[in-house]
């Protein structure tokens, strides 16, 4: 029979070559189309390819959805589509406890086995006990499907994601069109292919459905959304729309200078294809280049960007130090991922925030905002380029690797309500001063060669204020150090009134970053047991909001989760010298719900 | 509208040079200043981009933009200039430790993208600014305050290493050698493409008289040999020495009378660059300067801009509203 | 002592190789193992240096020492290491990211300063590990997510790179020619000083088939010209294909029965290295493999020991105490 | 008559070619010898070699003598020796009050004060009122004395400098002798120049001596040293001994990888001649080159050393990072300049400090100590190079421009007592893993290629404790995160309780590195006046000293004096909380005594 549930939590586990993360995704836009609320967590093999079968090759696609609003992939899951023993026994721990396994038996053989490292067949042992699990021969079901099209096995076998995404998909009531719609589109150029994923789709629910495979099919009712057009996206992909956004916002080219690195590529793939759209990219011969180059476009009166992960802004350093010291325009875009040195490449982590606040000689003051959602990095990236634009100052965005790859529903936003942003851009070469200060902003004048009649030199040495020349001149070094601070603190003035999410007294949680979600959910969690509970999350790490310290008094407890060792907390501390705790998980996942409520309670028990 | 007329002077800043006094500095700024400003092209079009360095000291003194940037990474940042606005005339200036020690990752791809700026390597064969330990281009054995029982290190040849990572134009000239000097930078100038120009360069202060062997007037005309497109490959006294084949090897022979069985000059052949570069001056041989190589190619800079063109005549100026509603989209 | 007697299996580490099937890493890791086990020399004087990359997983799986570095920089690790050990047996793997993107510089220095090292940079044309952007030796036109029009770079000659920056030893061999890789890893590491081995590879997930042209043994006898010193420069079907010299050009001739008048190859001469890295296999030229040029010259860790030795044997064992009470001392 | 005098400040001013520093130097040795305590500060002119006879071409040498313990060059001359226009000009500012001026008068041309950028000649107007001005024709003057050597005019001037030293000679009661014999031995094989400048220094004197030119002459009583061998020492040139005696204390060859830098690369230049000494050094193609090479030799068992300043330092960080995850020893040397970016390059700075405890990507900790004085530079190099080897970790040396090349007598340390350096070289086979760590410290066997039997891999990626081998396994990264950390904190091991100097209350005064001997002076200033002063000088960064909060706490006021916009203070709020106040300069100049009093006094006023 049908049951109604309130959220659900299913993961696609497949070898890296079985498409699980294609099929992942149409599941997703299936639900969307279907109006859940949904948030999705790829979960990629790590950096190296790994031969097919094994336990290190097994690629996961993890999709939560539900009737209400939720803020995470889910911490366990409901169902588990195994296509293989590696991937059987590698995800079965974040299976609950009668929780529902569509495995695909063909997938066990002895070689299969041996690769997974597996003594015994789990669908022989009790491995599968206490679970609901559904042994299928997928792989044979598939090529039978698709025989009379006349294909090799290697492509028939192909076609076996479909097939059970098709059993999944009449488990859970879902409608086949999208995906058929989507297959048509995809493949109108390969008509056999086109028919044989067709077949397979279609193969796989009419086999759930007609063989009484399983006792309950689910239905989640649909999620009051605001009214309105959405799109599912990623963190990377909002990243780059944002710039493309901005640069038209700004009416200058945007450059993006970058050397491919993980779990930042993706970002450089997406605006390759933006040229029409006023943006360029340049794939550099390394980080440095990247950077550099990024400014000499900024000095000729682009937006000038670059984008790497953790190992390439230890490279950057320097040069962002001399973009604080020349003034210009700069947007260094950080999707972080785990560490020190080259650490976990494809794995998720917030242990950048000090090196992008303090990773450069000399005091070189910059801005830093950290997006708090895969659809946040759209408005981040626009925020992003106004600090840079008009402070005249380089500008951090701290991603990581979780909201960089990981998709959420996004409320397509009114273009017209987007923030202006006024480039100060100085063409009148009367009284001319390189240096002159805007006294509201601190900021100088963006003056691009090409311009008549304003030649000038800049570079990095010191500068006498006013006239950029070369100085020495101790006071004037104080001074300048001093301007460079402060115009990077008056960017305080566009950061809105902290929100508080709960209640006005017993324990704070303040997150930063990609965190928001998990942190979210805890909260709500804890509040629903009658804690008293509140949350704060921070996007822009420098400047702090100008209220911040204020609200921090106010509470009796600051807990401070992140997926570092204490990073954010060092500031807070130094700040306004509150004892804020730090909650610190550094495995390279994100947070899980249950973890975040752990850990409030602890701090409310104190 | 009719080309700018400027002297010398209009290309002169306000800033006081402060390189030692003797350095050979001061005379390529003062060759480029001249050349610069007999172009006809108005003043703010030209930047001058630099890296660290005493040479790299050189756009503080010129009245055009300028930016005098990081060590090692000014080709990095001029060619970001340069591919977003083509329409700018960049010379990069940098030095044999800036360009080939800390910058030579930057220099090569430079030189294979093809990017088209003028790039002047002022090579005086030591660390200037840091008070005078030996550079890449230092002869093996050089004692100096790191290399106190001498150098170690093989020393680059600028223009081999530019041959063979790809430029489309090699060029040698020197600080004393002024009108040969201007010839060389107005010709650079007319490349289009990375024009790439050694400049030998005395530092009187922590290598002096590197280049005396050849440069001091006395011996000159015999042991420099100057290269001319299509002419023979003769010099000395009445150019009495030419360079012929012999083999694969290149070798000095008293041209006599008749001129003909010496090698003509060709800057499209690269086998016989790559022969010229390796003339050092050592033996018999000449130290030649000029032009070495050029090879008409497409530029860097060029070609971008031609994508982005390409994309907006084929897909029109994106829209905003197209971008964001796109992909996997619903409503509600 | 008598030289150890090694098979293959004892080079092969515990660690699961995790290249995708079919990678052609898998049959450069075989010979390498084959080739050092043959060396007879004690298993613990190997230490593999790596960068990072696809290829330069290498060391994991070799067991000897090994060292997975940081992108681009494993020159530098392999000269700290070479130059303070210069007993051990150093040998580098590389990729052509690794190698010519991010770490140009720290190579062209390394061939320069001749470390003695044996360098084998696995060239697949394309960044593997980072899933398939186009990479410094990719062609111009490349279509890759990063270049979805088309790369715009001219890609650099690895080999001509290395004549340019002063190697000693420069040579290619192919993952699939295994006979021939072995004999190239065995003769490149009997010199003593840099020896470059480019290794053509197949990436067969973001680059299949980049050497297909002539690696296929369909056409490879037709495409492939074997480098022999001594010999003449002869290919194809019964040796027909031959290279003669036409002015300071290479041009392919049918040997017909008189093979005199075909160059011989002579490893020891620039001039011929230069125009033979210069032949892609385009038109009827060939694609040469082997040893193109191989010079002997001191290397830089024996001149850096040689000056340690020198000094104590001039200044006797350095004491502190004399360190120490030394400048400008007075007793109270 | 002759005075006698506590403690004398004089300053030798001049054209960078009038070696200044050359009589500096031989003022100080003879200074030495007669049994004053004493400090030096010179005072090269900026980067660029101006022009000569202008004001940018200003070379200065500072030395502050006296008959007890001195801390500092001084903040106000007594006298002062200028040998042009612009030295006069530039240099009268720091000359107290009725402060004595030895003017060569012909360094006052028409020529010569223009390039000082003079309207009137000082000589002239009243530029010397209210000093007591002694204009001698110094050049003229040396000219005859050397008449009779037949040299050129421009060699003979290369003496006027020595005519200078001999009247400052004669005016402080200085003995020849010892400056006699050393040019007697630097010129032995050129007697027409030793000759030369003997009878400048002579004239000098006797010029002074014979017409009577000064009211007063000086007289500074002797210190009283503790009995013993002493050498005048500049912090660049402690460092290097330093390193070779850690290298001959370990037993290993010390490797220095480097590329040259202002203001470090005379610790490169120094290390250049010890070979013999075990010391070797590598000049590389740039930072990235010197440090990854410096690891290299590490790895073969070498003690890897890289050296450099901030720029250079943050180039460094990614390597740095590989140097904590593969766990091998290395010593970071940061001479640290002027900034942000090329900033100031031969002016002295704080701003490091941040960079190198956060400047990496990812969870990165490494060992920090700072040298509070040029002789204090050679045990710090000792210290680490035992942190480095018995952690097997970085370990930071936060040196600066003012130290580094700042002089002041050294008492030869007694060589027995240095601390023993133990590495744990590992070539038992016998069970061996590369990442087993020893219980007490945490440290990993250091197993060096070419040791039978103990073929191992090692590399970037997060590697499983124990095997070494890569892990991507969740809670072995929190872990290895944990026990990085922990290894470097298990470093206070070594660390000497905090010395606490004056009172035990009132007014804490905390500092760090090459700003010991201002503070210093400036609390002893405060607390003869009666106010509640004390002063901990922190040498150990990271770790800190394990009584440092007690000690904290115990303080109702602690400020914090740093030549930055405060990065000390920072760490200490965060780390214990205390409303620790900054005093901060930022002028490329060290601290003066005076402004250290002043803040104190501002503190306890509060
Ligand atoms: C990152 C960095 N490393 C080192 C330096 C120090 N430095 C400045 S210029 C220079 C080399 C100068 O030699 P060259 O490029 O030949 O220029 P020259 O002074 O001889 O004209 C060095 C090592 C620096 N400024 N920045
Ligand atoms: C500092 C840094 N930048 C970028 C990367 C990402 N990255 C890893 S390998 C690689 C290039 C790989 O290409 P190649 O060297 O040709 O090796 P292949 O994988 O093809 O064998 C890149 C860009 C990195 N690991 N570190
Ligand atoms: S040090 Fe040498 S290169 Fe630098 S300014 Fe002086 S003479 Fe010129
Ligand atoms: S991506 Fe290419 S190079 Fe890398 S392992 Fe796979 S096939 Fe080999
Ligand atoms: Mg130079
Ligand atoms: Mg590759």
């Amino acid at each position: 029979m049908t049951q109604s549930a309130a959220n659900v939590v299913i993961r696609f586990a497949g070898d890296s070559g079985d498409g699980m993360q294609l099929v992942g995704g149409q599941f997703t836009r299936t639900t969307a189309l279907a109006g859940n609320d949904l948030a999705t967590l790829p979960d990629f093999p790590a950096e190296i390819r790994a031969p097919a079968g094994t336990r290190e090759g097994v690629s996961g696609f993890q999709i939560h959805f539900a009737s209400h609003d939720i803020f995470t992939p889910g911490d366990e899951t409901d169902a588990l589509v195994a296509m293989n023993a590696a991937a059987l026994v590698t995800n079965l721990p974040r299976l609950r406890a009668g929780g529902l396994v569509i495995v695909n038996s063909d997938g066990f053989s002895a070689g299969d086995l041996t690769k997974a490292r597996l003594q015994t067949s789990p669908l022989e042992d009790d491995t599968l006990a206490g679970y609901r699990s559904v042994p299928t021969p997928i792989t044979t079901l598939t090529r039978n499907a698709v025989e009379e099209l006349g294909l090799s096995t290697k492509e028939a076998d192909r076609c076996k994601n479909f097939f059970a995404l098709g059993m999944v998909y009449w488990v859970y009531g879902r409608d086949l069109a999208p995906t058929e719609a989507w297959l048509t589109a995809k493949f109108s150029k390969k008509p056999v292919v086109l028919q044989a994923n067709l077949n397979a789709l279609r193969a796989g629910r009419n086999y759930a459905q007609t063989i009484e495979l399983f006792q309950d099919t689910w239905e989640v009712p649909k999620a009051d959304f605001a009214p309105g057009r959405y799109r599912n996206i990623t963190g990377n992909t909002a990243l780059a729309i944002g710039l493309a956004a901005a640069a038209q916002k700004t009416g200058q080219t945007l450059f993006y200078g970058s050397y491919p690195i993980t779990p930042a590529s993706d970002i450089l793939h997406a605006l390759a294809p933006f040229k029409h759209y006023g943006v360029t990219t340049f794939q550099a011969e390394d980080e440095i280049a990247a950077v550099c180059a990024a400014i000499g476009a900024s000095y000729g009166g682009n937006i000038g960007v670059t984008g790497t992960s953790g190992p390439g802004v230890a490279l950057k350093g320097e040069a962002i130090g001399l973009a604080v010291m020349a003034e210009l325009p700069l947007v260094v875009i950080c999707v972080q991922r785990g560490g020190p040195s080259t650490g976990l490449p494809t794995k998720t982590e917030q242990a950048d925030l000090l090196q992008a606040l303090y990773g450069r000689n000399g005091e070189a003051p910059v801005a830093v905002i950290a997006p708090s959602s895969p659809s946040d990095c759209f408005r981040t990236a626009i925020e992003a380029v106004k600090f840079a634009v008009e402070a005249m100052v380089p500008c951090f965005i701290l991603s990581d690797g979780y909201i960089g790859n990981g998709a959420e529903p996004w409320p397509l936003p009114d273009l017209d309500a987007l923030p202006d942003i006024t480039p100060a851009f100085r063409t009148d070469p009367e009284g001319f001063l390189p240096y002159e200060r805007d006294p509201e902003t601190l900021s100088r004048p963006w003056a691009i060669p090409g311009t008549p009649g304003m030649e000038h030199r800049i570079g990095g040495l010191e500068k006498e204020d006013g006239t950029g020349n070369v100085s020495y001149d101790p006071k004037n070094h104080q001074h300048m150090c001093e301007v460079r601070a402060a115009k990077v603190q008056k960017l305080q003035r566009f950061i809105p009134p902290t929100a508080i999410h709960g209640d006005d007294e017993g324990v704070l949680v303040v997150g930063w970053g990609g965190t928001w979600g998990a942190i979210r959910s805890g909260v709500d969690a804890c509040r629903k047991e009658g804690l008293k509970v509140a949350q704060i999350h921070l996007r822009n790490l420098n400047p702090l909001p100008a209220d911040l310290g204020d609200i921090l008094k106010r509470y009796d407890r600051v807990l401070v989760p992140e997926l570092n060792l204490g990073q954010l907390v060092k500031v807070l501390r130094d700040a306004y010298l509150v004892d804020a705790r730090s909650f610190c998980k550094i495995q390279g996942q994100p947070f899980l719900t249950r973890e975040i409520a752990d850990a409030i309670r602890q701090e409310a028990a104190r | 509208m009719t080309a700018p007329v400027y002297k010398k002077k209009d290309f002169m800043s306000d800033q006081l040079v402060r390189w030692c006094p003797g350095c050979g500095d001061y005379s390529i700024l003062s060759q480029v200043q001249t050349v610069l400003a007999s172009l006809g092209r108005p003043r703010e079009e030209f930047a001058v981009i630099s890296g660290i360095g005493c040479s790299s000291r050189f756009p503080y003194y010129m009245n055009t933009y300028g930016f005098h940037t990081l060590h090692g990474r000014a080709p990095a940042f001029a060619t970001g200039l340069k591919v977003t606005r083509p329409e700018l005339s960049v010379w990069m200036v940098t030095g044999d430790g800036d360009a080939l020690s800390i910058g030579g990752n930057h220099l090569i791809h430079l030189f294979r993208r093809n990017v088209d700026l003028n790039v002047m390597l002022f090579n005086n064969r030591i660390y200037g600014l840091t008070k005078g330990q030996y550079s890449p281009t230092s002869e093996i054995g050089k004692k100096t305050k790191s290399s106190p029982m001498g150098s170690l290190e093989e020393p680059f040849n600028p223009l081999a290493l530019a041959l063979g990572a790809g430029a489309s134009y090699v060029a040698r000239s020197v600080d004393v050698f002024t009108q040969h000097l201007r010839d060389q930078l107005a010709a650079a100038d007319t490349h289009r493409g990375t024009s790439f120009l050694e400049i030998y360069q005395n530092c009187n202060i922590f290598n002096d008289g590197a280049f005396t062997g050849f440069t001091d007037r006395g011996v000159r005309d015999e042991r420099v040999l100057y290269l001319e497109p299509g002419q023979p490959l003769v010099w000395g006294t009445e150019q009495r020495k030419g360079l012929v084949l012999d083999g694969l090897k290149l070798k000095v022979v008293d041209v006599g009378d008749d001129v003909s069985h010496v090698l003509v000059h060709d800057p499209s052949n690269r086998t016989l660059a790559t022969m010229l570069v390796a003339l050092d001056g050592s033996g018999d041989t000449p130290v030649p300067v000029g032009l070495f190589y050029k090879e008409e190619r497409a530029t860097y800079d060029g070609a971008f801009q031609a994508q982005v063109a390409e994309a907006r005549q084929k897909l029109g100026n994106g829209e905003l509203a197209k971008l964001i509603d796109a992909g996997d989209t619903w409503t509600v």
